[in-house]
């Protein structure tokens, strides 16, 4: 279990450059240049760890508390054509080892976004990726097209977790032809790489994820939030304004990281592993299974310098192992010594 | 209602530190009072501010914990909580010199209305804390503070200087038997509070009737609002309390709102 | 979150007359009886609350540690016609709030279970449910013949998570055709209250739910683990040796929570709600989402007298709140208020 | 092999318990030892059998945590603990008179053979612990303890009596330099030692030699296993090891069995 170990400095001012402590310190000595660079199809990242779409705003909130320009990537909270209201409130719970949400995509629309948001962002050393949402097929295509030569955005990560009006609010990542549709739309209609982020909330992962690697995905994101639900024995009434809202934090990490698994065995475009990741140690677990990138959402409520201990968690581990490329442990997961255990119990 | 009520948008200076406790002792009841070294902290906090703390062991209780300024002294701020679940109960066994890691300050904190008298501070419970802050901020000024909680043992007797006090308590264990809103209704109704301002901080029902009450006077007020949090700096669009139609979040765009500009009727 | 709260006695002795401390003692003084009963489908039970099937063995488990009589049934671990060998360690792991387990329903078969595990139970005054299994339907089916007739065994619960070998090993409970094919075949060879339960690793559980209401089950219990998979970072290999487990525990109530309150609101049969209970608190979240009943099952771990802290606290609550059935407080969540609030918003 | 080896099924006497702590000292590296009060439980333990006891804060760790009797004192009984994580760091927390939750005693215990001679105990790290009580119950008998560790401070030294005591340490920083089978073999190869028994408790790679040497010299030789366990009463199924080709529970089974019955070859 992973244990919280807080990693900051004791009032480390604005944005420090340096690397805050927790994570190792960079060493002094020369040593080997470690090759931390991502390719996410199209996508180049310096280094494979991204915050997570929803937990840290259009990019304004943590930047003078952390370094953003450390990352890999920024995936920014997902954005509608229009502005969204957003649900009623309660919309957190918090649960065992994780939190519920139900926050209901409340945002500013993209006009507002790139008017308000962007500008700033453009001034980042990082890789600036926006979640995209829609209601309809044509919603997501057009708001992806919106988007083409606007200077400052890499990515787009497609959020096929919110509701279908056309089908009566079911999720449109539940179903492959409806998942494969969206991402054919988007990239029909986008210039930018595409990435899908996928819904856990399914028998198969698998099924979804080849239908959007047909539909022409530059990258996946693995996984979004579990519907769940918690209810106020007082008051028995939910404690979520929305009844149902999406479970994430340490307690889902282990279903994310066998989704991841089964993903990366399933496609050859490149995945984005989160779910729970607070540590190195968590987001090597992603990486081992098969993720090309990690990405720390629900973690940084609780410590917003988790991204970079994690990013100082990994470079040690790397060197520690004496491995130069972070793709050498990508997808390393040894297995051959358990299945043919197995197979000669049976 | 008068424009300078309206609040400015998220704080200048926000830090993520670990402080050492320089003093942490029992105030009666379940109330304790931590204090913590944290000069640029200190330096840039004002009243109605609030601190994100990690009051975690293991993980558990799994978010920050907010907690009002409740005064600065020097390098140091201070803050006064009751202990009432995992998170207080483990802050409760904090020693001193121990370090103590918070986000702060936070939100945008209390505007002194620059004319108006008296002001008059309504707190309730715990909401009393960052009263104690703002009477220094209003010295020499007049002010009533009125304090209510459920009965004796929940009050905060930790009497303020330069203030005229008045407590509450539901069941009349201390002070006046009733509401803060009885109270604060007989003030309004003196003609000596016709250019009176309303500060309050408590539970949301006596916001709101408090909020009412000052529309029914037609005095400014202010209110700092309580919400879950979960990241307590924006990220995570959580503490959404609804402000003139749209959703505003407590701990960036609040905890303090203008009175009237608070969708009352929502359920919250 | 809830908290842990030992439970027991300083040196309570073998198997404890009195209930363990911890849950609230049963007030000396005069009190208007309870009735905690349940009746699920044939299957009348004392009280709502049981232990979960594989985490009490075959109920010699905890015996001596806590009164067993004093629930309202055991839901004892699962059985296959023949015994099986279960999986080679490792089997467990510890998660965030949770843990992992593949054991493989390592198990004594249906023989041994009936000449040396079940005459001891049929002294407990107490419902004894038998967690069954297999492989192919008729598995399942013989299984259910052989146990009729059978003195001290109560019910059924049809475990229908496990591979089903006929399509490769997917999951019977993943397929609302074979979950109904498995009930029917079960149903028509019992005399037996049915009890099917259910995995939660479906997009849907409702489907499954009505299929098997359709196929003629008594009541249905909700859930069983998610599939989850943990890595050591150091060895890069999976931390169990089936590579993915279950996750159950804290971690994984509000799915759990979720899904009884769309399953209640989906079939007339009544539910067993699991997953993560650990406090009467817990149990009461199920019962309020609509279960009849709850089981305990990895909290026991942690616990042994969990179940009674449990069933304490849930009749604390009633009185509490003067109430005199446990079945008032069933499926009372109070939506309506937070529906109107949400419809408002569009 | 000899039948007295074949190992009796679970205990007669386990008791849930709340035990005050008694003692609780330092012993030198990452050691502690604690002693507790608990009656019922010192009346019917043996070396060899172990305790399963709730480290938790707040449900973290969510297991409870098992730890061999090292010894027993009237009503108290002893076990001895290296601080290497979550669990362990909680524990060593808890103060004199606090109480401690622990299952217990637990698992079978350590059979001596009647007529062996001399006794041979084998402790690698903390696998000793077990041993400090097994040498009361050998005490007029032959016995040698062979301890060893990776280095000095992961050795315990508690200096036992009545017993010829040999370290090893894989960097030769304390006692001899090597793995505790090189010793072992040793004094096995002595004519003296033709009629010992082995008794080991240690990781299990150094089990499997130490197994493999008794079978070639043909003494018995019983093992304390380990396997990460989350009930500790045989509930979960989780602490599996093939004994004769078929899994057993180190928590209910063992952790003791007979050396020449593990399948050893399995992975773990
Ligand atoms: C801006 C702000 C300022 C605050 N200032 C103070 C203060 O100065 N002194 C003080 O004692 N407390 C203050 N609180 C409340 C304090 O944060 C909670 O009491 C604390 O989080 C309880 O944590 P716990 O883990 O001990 O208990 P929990 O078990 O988490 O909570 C115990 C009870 O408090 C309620 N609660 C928990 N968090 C909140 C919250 N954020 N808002 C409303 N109710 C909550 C729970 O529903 C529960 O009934 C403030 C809250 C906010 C939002
Ligand atoms: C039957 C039995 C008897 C034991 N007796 C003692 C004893 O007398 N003294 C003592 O110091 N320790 C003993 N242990 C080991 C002890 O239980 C672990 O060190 C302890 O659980 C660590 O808990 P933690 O939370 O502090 O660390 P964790 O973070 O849980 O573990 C730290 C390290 O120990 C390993 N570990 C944890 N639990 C086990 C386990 N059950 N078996 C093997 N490795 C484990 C982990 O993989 C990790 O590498 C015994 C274990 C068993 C199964
Ligand atoms: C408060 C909150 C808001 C979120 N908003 C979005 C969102 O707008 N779009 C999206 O695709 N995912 C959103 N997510 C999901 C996260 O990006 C992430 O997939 C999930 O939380 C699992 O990772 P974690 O456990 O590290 O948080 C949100 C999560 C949280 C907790
Ligand atoms: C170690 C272990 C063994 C289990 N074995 C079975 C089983 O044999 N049959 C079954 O239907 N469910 C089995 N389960 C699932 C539980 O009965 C229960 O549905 C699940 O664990 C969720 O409840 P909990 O979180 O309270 O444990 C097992 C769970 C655990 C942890
Ligand atoms: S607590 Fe996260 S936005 Fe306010
Ligand atoms: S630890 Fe549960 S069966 Fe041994």
């Amino acid at each position: 279990m992973s244990q919280h170990d807080a990693t900051t400095d004791r009032a480390p001012g604005r944005a420090p450059a340096a690397p805050a402590k927790g994570g190792s310190a960079p060493s002094l000595e020369p040593s080997p240049a470690l090759d931390l660079g991502v390719q996410l199809g199209g996508l180049r990242l310096k280094n494979p760890v991204l915050t997570a779409s929803g937990t840290c705003g259009y990019g304004e909130v943590y930047g003078d508390l952390i370094d953003y320009n450390r990352l890999g990537g920024l995936m920014l909270k997902g954005t509608y054509l229009e502005p969204k209201l957003g649900n009623p409130p309660p919309r957190i719970v918090e649960t065992p080892a994780g939190m519920l949400n139900s926050i209901g995509l409340q945002g500013v629309g993209v006009e507002a976004f790139l008017r308000d948001k962007l500008p700033a962002l453009r001034r980042l050393d990082t890789a600036i990726i926006l979640n995209i949402n829609g209601s309809t097929v044509d919603e997501f295509a057009e708001l992806a097209a919106r988007l083409n030569g606007v200077a400052g955005l890499h990515a787009l990560e497609v959020n096929i977790s919110c509701p279908n009006v056309k089908v009566g609010g079911m999720e449109f990542g539940v179903d492959p032809r409806a998942a494969r549709e969206v991402t054919e739309a988007v990239c029909r209609a986008s210039e930018l790489p595409v990435i899908v982020k996928l819904t856990p909330n399914v028998t198969d992962i698998t099924v979804i994820a080849r239908a959007v690697e047909d539909g022409g995905a530059a990258a996946l994101s693995v996984i979004n939030t579990l519907r769940a639900m918690s209810i106020d024995v007082r008051t028995r009434r939910p404690k979520l304004a929305s009844i149902t809202g999406g479970l994430s934090g340490p307690a889902i990490r282990p279903v994310a990281v066998r989704m991841v698994w089964e993903t990366a065995r399933a496609v050859r475009i490149p995945i984005i592993g989160m779910g729970g990741i607070t540590t190195a140690e968590d987001a090597l677990e992603f990486l081992i299974a098969g993720a090309g990138a990690v990405a720390v959402g629900t973690a940084s409520f609780h410590n917003p310098s988790a991204p970079l201990a994690v990013l100082d968690g990994i470079e040690a581990y790397l060197r520690e192992q004496g491995m130069t490329r972070l793709r050498d442990i990508v997808g390393s997961l040894e297995t051959a010594l358990y299945r043919s255990t197995k197979m000669e119990e049976k | 209602m008068p424009g300078e009520l309206a609040m400015p948008a998220a704080p200048p200076q926000r830090y993520h530190v670990r402080a050492r406790v320089v003093a942490h002792e029992p105030l009666g009841g379940k109330y304790r009072r931590m204090v913590l070294e944290a000069p640029q902290v200190a330096a840039h906090a004002r009243p109605g501010q609030f601190i994100h703390v990690d009051c975690s062991q293991g993980w558990v209780p799994f978010w920050r914990r907010p907690f009002s300024l409740s005064g600065r002294s020097g390098d140091c701020i201070s803050f006064i909580y009751a202990v009432v679940g995992p998170g207080t109960r483990n802050l409760a066994k904090r020693r001193l010199a121990e370090e103590v890691d918070f986000l702060g300050p936070l939100g945008n904190g209390f505007h002194l209305h620059p004319t108006a008298s008296p002001l008059i501070f309504v707190g309730g419970g715990y909401g009393v804390t960052p009263f104690f802050w703002l009477l220094e901020q209003a010295a020499g000024r007049a002010v009533h503070l009125i304090h209510g909680a459920r009965s004796a043992s929940e009050l905060l007797r930790a009497a303020p200087n330069g203030a005229q006090v008045m407590y509450t308590t539901d069941d009349g264990s201390y002070g006046e038997r009733g509401l803060v809103t009885d109270a604060l209704r007989r003030r309004l109704s003196s003609p000596s509070a016709r250019q009176a301002a309303v500060y309050a901080c408590g539970p949301r029902p006596m916001l709101r009737a408090v909020a009412l009450l000052a529309r029914e006077f037609g005095v400014p007020c202010q209110v700092a609002m309580e919400e879950l949090m979960a990241c307590g700096v924006g990220g995570c669009f959580g503490c959404a309390v609804k402000v003139r139609g749209a959703y505003r979040l407590v701990c960036r765009d609040g905890p303090v709102f203008a009175a009237d500009e608070v969708d009352w009727d929502e359920p919250a």
